[in-house]
């Protein structure tokens, strides 16, 4: 299963959300603000590194270079742009975006 | 693969509909086939033909509807939220009598139904909001 | 459900609380022009989406239609799987006293009433997820 | 005392232009001075007299205009915001070729000095948005 | 100074920026969805009979009676209809909208 | 500032991410036409409003029009006051090299080049609403 999120986890609670539900296995996509999650040194940066051992975890190059912080992002993640966003679509049997 | 685009936000304001146009393109050129792409909620807004952006930016609602053009794309606005939200094509600035309608090329105003059965005939469904 | 043909495993996820935005009574539209489609159905009620069942709302003040006691009825459309998250519940100082009692009668057992609400989990949640053909998310 | 009011979320949607428009009557009728209600952002939508909301709700548009004939109020729509979303006046209809114009009784279109003027002029300035 | 705060506290982060900046003396008053803050037995409920030491909090009752909990609110909140809103305005120098 | 009649302090609250929505870059509008009314202008950045002033955006991929190097000149316009949470940048691991240099000329000093950006936490942040007579939610 694919889960979008598109919030700062700064302002919204829709990444704690999609953590808490997300299994082993899944992919979690961060786009448009809600690339701020896929930073490193960041608050949230310690539970984002731990998710990653069951969870791969993407985030939209775009939005990370719109943004000014795609030199930030931690280990782990896997940068993608919108054909690899579609690619995750297509590859993943279902889609859950957390607005 | 078949995919259902849902659109809930207007232009300009939220990144959701710039996003799901960025997908629905991407998807077109890797071959895909898009069912349909549903605006619902303050998503309507996107098929307003009356925007006049200025000249340094995007034209969110010109781009769709070139789109569509293009690819033959299926572009619904919900009825229901439509009037709500004052988007008019030319058989509601009729029955209303509004001075115009404001629904661009590519667009149409239909009912929720159209979402319903996006979702089975797709294969995928994605959902772009706030 | 439908007679011939396949029907689709559909959820509807609400997440936002009513009145503050829409989103809660356009979804509830969602839901009821699907219902005639005869798809397998479920709503899931989550995080600050709990506070739509919440019952006895008096929306005069704030000169808005109060649209909860459509809940009510979904039942009545063979919508007759509702999932609330229990943690959100408790999150909130909520219990299912404080939710609106929604029912379906069971035509395979002489009509006999039964509860649409179901308490869950974070697995039950996430096995629910997974099951689905399309989410609908609000 | 004079007050200034900001709304930046368009009609429905979000609660933001329900909240003003009660706050704004209760001001009215203890006795205060609106200066001006400036629509910025989605806000703009507020001013759109293209809606046909169901007629079991409140008409959120329709509202606005009644308030602003009884009470001479002045409504400004930011034009930047205005020409994003597709609000058009007779003037811009003209210049830009639309179908018709979609400016409700009661709302104008004007500049962002319009709402710093209501800043400095009024003794308080409520913002409501989202 | 007069603190609206018209956010859930369990999906923004706009109850905790507001108790982080409204000093001692100042007025919150919640309104929309920032109502669920106002609420005993919460997550947040604590935190806000703590503020309430220092900190006059105000909520609208139409808002409460809107989201039927009005019978829920914590001992020491002031309800307040759009009336006691436009009370507020008037009677704080300023007005902070923590959107 | 102005010569005659009195300025007030206006005081522009940006606490939202740039492009994820539109609410950082309206707010610069306002701030630019405001700059012509000559009152006493500040800008705070609180919350995910610190995004707005990262360095070295690229927003070619997303296909929307950078405004952040607009921040560079509200100098020019005399918006010289410019506040940023420093508990805000600490939690997203930003420091201010992170972010734009903004300064201005000072004319009472022979336009010597002063920074325009000054940290501050949340006592100084609450003075700094205090004092203020009419703030802008951003």
């Amino acid at each position: 299963m694919l889960h979008i999120v598109n919030k700062s986890p700064f302002t919204a609670g829709a990444l704690q959300s999609c953590l808490r539900i997300a299994k082993a296995g899944s992919t979690i996509l961060m786009i448009e603000d809600g690339i701020y999650g896929a930073l490193d040194g960041t608050a949230v940066s310690g539970q984002i590194r731990e998710a990653l051992g069951d969870i791969t975890v993407c985030a939209l190059s775009h939005d990370l270079e719109a943004r000014g912080v795609n030199g930030k992002v931690l280990d782990g993640i896997t940068l993608v742009d919108y054909d690899g966003f579609v690619e995750l679509v297509t590859a993943n049997d279902g889609v859950q975006s957390w607005l | 693969m078949k995919l259902g685009i849902m659109v809930n936000e207007g232009p300009y304001t939220h990144q959701a509909s710039d996003s799901a146009y960025h997908f629905t393109k991407a998807a077109l050129a890797k071959g895909h086939e898009i069912y349909r792409v549903f605006f619902y909620h303050d998503g309507v807004q996107n098929g307003t033909d009356f925007t006049t952006p200025p000249q340094d930016d995007r034209n969110v609602v010109k781009r769709w509807s070139e789109l569509a053009g293009e690819h033959g794309l299926d572009l619904v606005l919900c009825v229901a939220a439509a009037q709500r939200r004052g988007l008019v094509d030319e058989d509601e600035q009729k029955r209303h009598g509004k001075t115009g309608h404001n629904v661009a090329p590519g667009f149409r105003i239909s009912g929720l139904g159209q979402l319903i059965e996006a979702g089975i005939q797709a294969d995928r469904l994605v959902v772009f909001g706030d | 459900m439908s007679e011939a043909g396949a029907t689709k495993k559909f959820l509807y996820i609400n997440r936002k609380a009513p009145y503050g935005t829409i989103y809660a009574w356009e979804s509830l539209e969602v839901v009821l022009i699907g219902a005639a489609f005869e798809q397998d159905v479920s709503l899931l009620f989550m995080d600050d989406g709990v506070y739509q069942l919440v019952k006895e709302m008096q929306t005069k003040g704030i000169g808005m239609k109060n649209f909860t006691a459509t809940y009510a009825a979904l039942g009545d459309y063979e919508v007759n799987k509702i999932y609330i998250d229990k943690d959100a519940l408790t999150e909130r100082g909520l219990t299912l006293d404080d939710l609106q009692h929604l029912v379906w009668e069971d035509e395979n057992e002489d009509w006999a009433e039964k509860d649409s609400i179901h308490l869950v989990g974070r697995d039950e949640i996430a096995d629910l997820l997974d099951e689905q053909d399309v989410i609908f998310n609000f």
